[in-house]
């Protein structure tokens, strides 16, 4: 039999979208973009079967710039509407970007909880330590000191926020730190994370040029991560305390697989059967 | 004006039943009202309860007749106590007449004198006596037994259902059950104290649902196979319906963290080309308004079910009121047209909740139905229900040449493409967007895409559906949700009593479509608008949408007591 | 009709600058808006920029007159272009006549095809070539200097300006920067192509100020001392003001997790005795609403500063729209009365957030003050705003015996206890209550308490500030918010035509002030309700509350575009 | 001088108030009620300096029953609205209650940025693995394989949220876990709670003997720590991941300090000096 003649394989522009980021020039988001792409191309997915929902901020704006199906939603409610969509379609790649703003400020509730549930979604978080669409507010991973904001004139005084170990203690099997400098090592563990068969995390460095200028240094100061991979949470756990936050590389692999929240029926029923049951008598 | 002699309706019985927690009632309820259902006639029973989560005292009303029972009556006709724990709390719920009469276990101490009862209106017998007379006898089977006998219902009907209901509590209760019932039917009276049930010639095909049961078929009727939701009092059996049934359709429900996530999960699954609904009450349709707007500006088709309960804030959880629909109608920061529609009876939450999940997905937007604790969790012997004539489906993208997601097309709804389509990928957007949702903020754009969203809830035709119309006169009462039924019977009693009368019950609350609400009230000179809640929501609303004469009337009346006929008849007619 | 001729008004001058992201238009708006302010006279200063977070395009929009400016001309007299990078972003915005002038950079290519421009309106200077002579000199600041020549500012009040804003900048830049002032000055086409400004005789005492900072202000003043809020696009500003000014006042601004923290944190603190207040726009709104009836329900007074954008969902965040009437109006579940207010203008934001403030505090309550993006991220020069007469205290508890916190008084407002009273102790609660605050589910308790807490909005007396009323006539635009400006120079342009027209403007929305209402618009014979939204929201409303003659029209446009004021006069004239 | 005579000394039951409970027989929630007024009467607090907020639940109806200030919030409020007091009034004493379902499933956000804002607060969560208000659906602590809510009829399948780990990873300096039916153990942990000069978070485990009558052997099961409290983060992290959730103790606490969110101004100034910095020239 002949079937019509099979087509290139996708490249990365390939799920690139032909809408122009509003993006600073310079800003870290460009290159997780880059990466998201590379990454579906090497894995060969269709574009019509990947999804990719944000919510909202400067990262957050990175779906429409794909060319997969995509949901820019609102602010903080990106992983909600992921695991709505996976649930509903499990046959889906589905990926979730956004800010630190987005994911561990207003989002914070749903990450714990995404973590938790355990779906096999891989979630992107950009992190630039601050709110980049709103013009420079400190985020929960900004550090205490920062005092640029208005709105905190003495810093906020408070630890920075450690997703990392959030998403571990909230039962997270995939936790992984990438770079925006480092667009290949961000690449690849975007390619092992889509893999993974449940809830992914991955934590990327990706500055924000222009209310945090001083990010440009993250070149000299990211580095590979010394220790090899873990699957020990008890390990993990212990590191993530004593983290410096600028490590890359897959932090914590747990073997255990994702959750299926719906398998076929045990007792399947049509609607004339479950109408029939209100009968009396 | 006393209905008895003026507006005589007497063709039903209104049976109460109150007890501590662990006396029985609920239970006593649920055979009554299964034995009524087999006996080939018609009731409603609601239920109250304590604030207490368990163990606290609960009370269930019923009303029977030979034809569907819509609302409560005015007053009781018999009320059995199975002990007075409490009663003050319930003593509002059950207004007592001159006619009434009170059943009581004779171990239990009298009538407290705020019911004000005559002497002959006082029976007492020896439940519990009776019920110790068998091992695990319970004094309420025996009440049960007494009730049957002087309501009239066969005493082989009510161990039938009973053996049926009780069943896989194990033979030896049910065998002590069946033996007190027997022995309350023994104890019959000497005069019979109720015009007993008559049985109708030919007892026809009747469903025996809750409120919350019918909204739940009504949902995967329409099509839902999806459900994200919290739990929340009074919505929650609504959820636990769903739970397993959409399980048995190959679908599923997810229990989310908290409303803003089950709000934006059914988005993403409707996204995903799955008819998708999540259900709750006033405080968590609070929590779910940004979500909605964001549905209604994606053009992502969603269903609320909103069970409602007495406001604002935690309110009376427990009890109804028809007082979120400011909410339902004005809740979206912008402009953001979207669909509402009531619930106007128990047998209606089906028909009302499968044509919301239709019309939802065929015009691609947000649809709210309102229902209330008063006919999510009470329950009604019905005859089946109807479903709406529109088939409901999601218009797809077809032609996939240069795919717009939100193309302007003749009725406004844009053909949606779903994952998977390879031709059509989109992103689907909040923020303001041209035809190919890209983000824009241009005027024009706005312009055309807030008249689209707009212009294809308007344009469309909702047919006859949209309010169930019914009487003539000059009187007219205008109603929506679960206030029909007392409104409808009203209107009955007025015109029996010369005054005749129309309801109008709103199904479709927005858009109102305002050509067909003139046309009828037309012909009407006497509009009362009544509604259970502080504002009169629904009376502002109808003025807001300018179809009511300035002349209209309004009554609303805040929960947590149910409206009834008489106190709309008697509102009539001091105007008149 | 032509206003030039029939509706002459032509003592104000309208600028506007474009450029590209680092073209410096913002700052050159801001040495203009301030010398025009040292000159003697009253500006409005808009500003519009593209979707880019920097280095995108911008543009600032700029009207000058002897009397306070409300609202943007129709069209431009002046516009300068540094560059015209996505100049078609703005297009839309800038409205050309044929008698506008356009100044552009000779280096930077002509006047785009799309103004349609007559080779008279178009002027070429070598803005950058200037600017190129001196070191770090910009072309901005040429174009500055001509700007002001060419309307009339003397040049020593524009250096002094420049040098005060500039000075942080350091002697270098600020030396070039005067120096290109200078030659821009230096460069006066031969004829006169504007009138140029008049200085008044005795210039006053004047402000410049920003919307969201008057908002800041009014709110000091009325006592506010903490405020959590979380940042949002058009509100930030407005938190920013307050966030270093509550701390020299001893109070202080905390940056919640996001709009459900933010509410309910200022009901904590507020519960604790220290007026609070939070700041937001539409989406913020949205998920504040849960906390917001948990405010009303529990008596605990909050203000919302709700900075509207173009809606729905996401929409426009940088584009201005008053389509959040519904929500702040409507958007609480079950009866929820409260409080809601608009600022009229820039100035009033002051006097309006301080009554809000007050009222709030006097009523136990919430109020939700509608301003947007429009009049909080512009900036004017105007004069000193006034304060409301209003005391605005709490009512404390004074009398301990058997202290009941929601007491039944004569005024509704019970007595309020704070924490450190040791006679007092209560519980604040959201569920329904009896008197003591005991959570209650009877039909008396909550009727009670609903007739008190809707009885103390509506009986208080508002007075005079529940609307600016100006003019006589025959025809009365109706209208609220940042609509007033353009409205009210309509109805003067209609005036002057020979079509005496009154303006109400209405800064108490809800409680709506029904029999000052109506006397406000007696006596005249047409009315027209203008508003910046879609659904007519505002005419809705209205004619819920029945204060609407069946004839009155609506005028409601959505954003982003301002409403101008021919855009209402020629509405009005068609009509006649 | 003489003043008037001093008052005796407060007693538990004048910390009670004369509103009878909801609760059913035997429901845990009452020896919380009751270690908490034995705890301030302990510590000799002046009734009207302590607040009591809450959220909405079984457990959050707790302020109602004591004679101090209290503020039945709405669900899932409770940490924002106890922030915003104490904040604008840090010489109260602030407690907060709830359940779990308030706290960790809808309240869950606000439970990770109040132990990271570190505000001089204690937060008592009454865990009894239930929604127990709503009638027994399952909560984030509900073991997976529960299976007697309909809503979750195969259980959640999900591994119960963690609290104590969240609390620590959010960056909390006082974590303990009390048992109701422990009433002395658990009034002594409040005692040391309430005077931690910061968060103090309090994880009581507390039967809900109507939709969890297992709970009952809790009795037989809760046993109390075996290792001492330690102030090392690391540590801490290592041993909240071996965790059974049933001993009891303080498990970390930190020497850090309470934030105050806002000292006396360093630069003070006059509502006049404000509104003159907008005077033009
Ligand atoms: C409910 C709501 N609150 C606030 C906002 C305003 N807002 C938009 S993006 C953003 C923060 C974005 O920060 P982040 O997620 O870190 O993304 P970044 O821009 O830094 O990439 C905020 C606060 C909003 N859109 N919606
Ligand atoms: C916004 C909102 N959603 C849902 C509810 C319903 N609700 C009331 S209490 C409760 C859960 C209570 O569980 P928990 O906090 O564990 O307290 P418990 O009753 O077990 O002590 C829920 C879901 C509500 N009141 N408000
Ligand atoms: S503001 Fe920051 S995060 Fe946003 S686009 Fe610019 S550099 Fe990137
Ligand atoms: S339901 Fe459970 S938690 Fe609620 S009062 Fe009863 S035992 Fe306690
Ligand atoms: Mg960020
Ligand atoms: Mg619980």
């Amino acid at each position: 039999m002949h079937g019509p003649p099979p087509l290139p394989p996708l490249k990365a522009k390939d799920y690139k979208s032909d809408v122009k980021p509003i993006w600073c020039a310079g800003c870290g988001h460009f290159a997780v973009l880059s990466a998201i792409t590379k990454s579906l191309a090497h894995l060969a997915l269709p574009r019509e079967q990947v999804a990719l929902v944000s919510g909202i901020g400067c990262s957050s704006r990175l779906p429409a710039y794909t060319h997969v199906y995509g949901f820019h939603g609102i602010h903080g409610r990106a992983l909600p509407i992921a695991t709505g969509l996976k649930v509903a379609r499990p046959d889906l790649t589905v990926l979730v970007t956004g800010g630190d703003g987005d994911g561990f400020s207003i989002g914070g509730n749903h990450f714990m909880h995404a973590c938790r549930r355990n779906l096999d979604l891989t979630y992107i978080v950009m992190d630039n330590e601050v709110y980049g669409m709103t013009k420079g507010q400190a985020s929960p991973t900004t550090p205490p000191d920062w005092t640029e904001s208005k709105l905190t004139p003495h810093g906020t005084g408070l630890p920075s926020f450690n997703p990392a170990a959030i998403a571990l203690a909230a039962g997270a099997g995939f936790i992984a730190r990438g770079f925006s400098g480092d667009p290949s090592g961000l690449t690849d563990l975007l390619t092992e994370a889509i893999q993974y068969p449940g809830f992914a995390f991955i934590h990327v460095l990706s500055p924000c040029v222009t209310f945090h200028p001083e990010q440009k240094a993250w070149k000299q100061t990211v580095h590979e991560q010394t220790q090899t991979t873990t699957a020990d949470r008890v390990v993990a756990a212990q590191r993530l305390q004593q983290d410096d936050r600028m490590a890359t590389g897959l932090i914590f692999r747990s073997p255990a697989n994702a959750r299926t929240e719906h398998a076929a029926p045990a007792h399947p029923a049509t609607l004339e059967q479950m109408a029939a049951r209100f009968l009396t008598g | 004006m006393d209905r008895k002699t003026d507006l005589s309706e007497t063709r039903s019985l209104s049976v109460a039943i109150i007890g501590s927690g662990g006396s029985g009632v609920v239970t006593t309820g649920k055979i009554l009202l299964e034995s009524i259902a087999r006996f080939g006639l018609y009731a409603l029973m609601t239920r109250s309860s304590g604030p207490q989560i368990r163990g606290g005292e609960s009370a269930i009303m019923l009303r029977v007749a030979d034809r569907p029972v819509a609302s409560l009556d005015d007053h009781f006709d018999l009320l059995l106590a199975l002990d007075w724990l409490n009663v003050d709390r319930f003593a509002d719920e059950l207004p007592i007449s001159t006619e009434s009469i009170i059943l009581r276990d004779s171990d239990q101490g009298e009538v407290p004198p705020r019911f004000n009862l005559s002497p002959e209106q006082q029976l007492a017998a020896p439940l519990s006596q009776l019920a110790a007379e068998s091992e695990n006898g319970r004094a309420n089977m025996v009440g049960l037994g007494l009730l049957a006998q002087l309501m009239g219902l066969p005493l082989e009907t009510v161990k039938e259902t009973a053996q049926d209901i009780l069943k896989r509590k194990g033979d030896a209760v049910l065998a002590s059950s069946l033996l007190c019932i027997e022995q309350g039917y023994g104890q019959a009276p000497e005069k019979k104290i109720v015009t007993p049930l008559t049985q109708p010639a030919s007892p026809t095909t009747r469903w025996n649902i809750s409120g919350n049961e019918a909204s739940g078929l009504g949902a995967v009727q329409g099509g839902i196979r999806f459900v994200a939701a919290y739990p929340i009092t009074p919505a929650s059996e609504l959820l636990e319906w769903l739970a397993p049934n959409l399980e048995r359709l190959g679908g599923g429900l997810v229990q989310a963290e908290d409303e803003l996530a089950s709000v934006n999960m059914i988005i993403g699954a409707s996204f995903g080309g799955v008819p998708s609904l999540t259900a709750t009450s006033g405080p968590g349709l609070s929590l779910m308004m940004e979500g909605l707007g964001l549905a209604v500006a994606s053009e992502t088709p969603v269903v609320v079910s909103n069970v409602m309960r007495g406001g604002p804030s935690t309110g009376i959880p427990t009890k109804s009121e028809q007082s979120d629909l400011n909410l339902a109608l004005y809740g979206l920061h912008g402009d953001a047209p979207h669909l509402v529609l009531s619930a106007l009876s128990i047998r209606d939450s089906v028909f009302t909740t499968e044509w919301a999940v239709k019309l939802a997905e065929t015009l691609q937007t947000v649809a709210i139905v309102l229902s209330d604790q008063s006919q999510g969790q009470a329950r009604a012997v019905i005859d089946p229900p109807t479903s709406p004539m529109l088939e409901g489906k999601r218009k797809l993208a077809v032609e996939h040449a240069d795919y717009r997601r939100y193309a302007l097309t003749e009725d406004a709804v844009s053909p949606m493409a779903i994952p998977g389509d390879a031709d059509c990928m989109y992103t689907a957007d909040g923020l303001e967007h041209n035809q190919l949702g890209t983000p824009s903020a241009t005027a024009t754009d706005h312009q055309l895409q807030l008249d689209k969203r707009r212009n294809k809830l308007s344009g469309f035709d909702y047919g006859d559906d949209w309010a169930d119309i019914g009487g003539e006169g000059d009187i007219c009462l205008i109603t929506w949700g679960s206030a029909s039924g007392a409104a409808r019977e009203a209107a009955e009693r007025l015109t029996r009593a010369g005054y005749p009368t129309r309801t109008v019950a709103v199904r479709l609350l927005s858009p109102l479509p305002i050509a067909r609400f003139s046309a009828a009230i037309e012909g009407t000179t006497h509009q009362l608008v009544v509604e259970q809640n502080h504002g009169a929501q629904f009376y502002d609303y109808l003025n807001a949408r300018k179809v009511l004469p300035p002349t209209a009337g309004s009554l609303a009346r805040p929960g947590p007591l149910p409206l009834r006929p008489q106190e709309i008849v008697n509102h009539i007619m001091k105007g008149l």
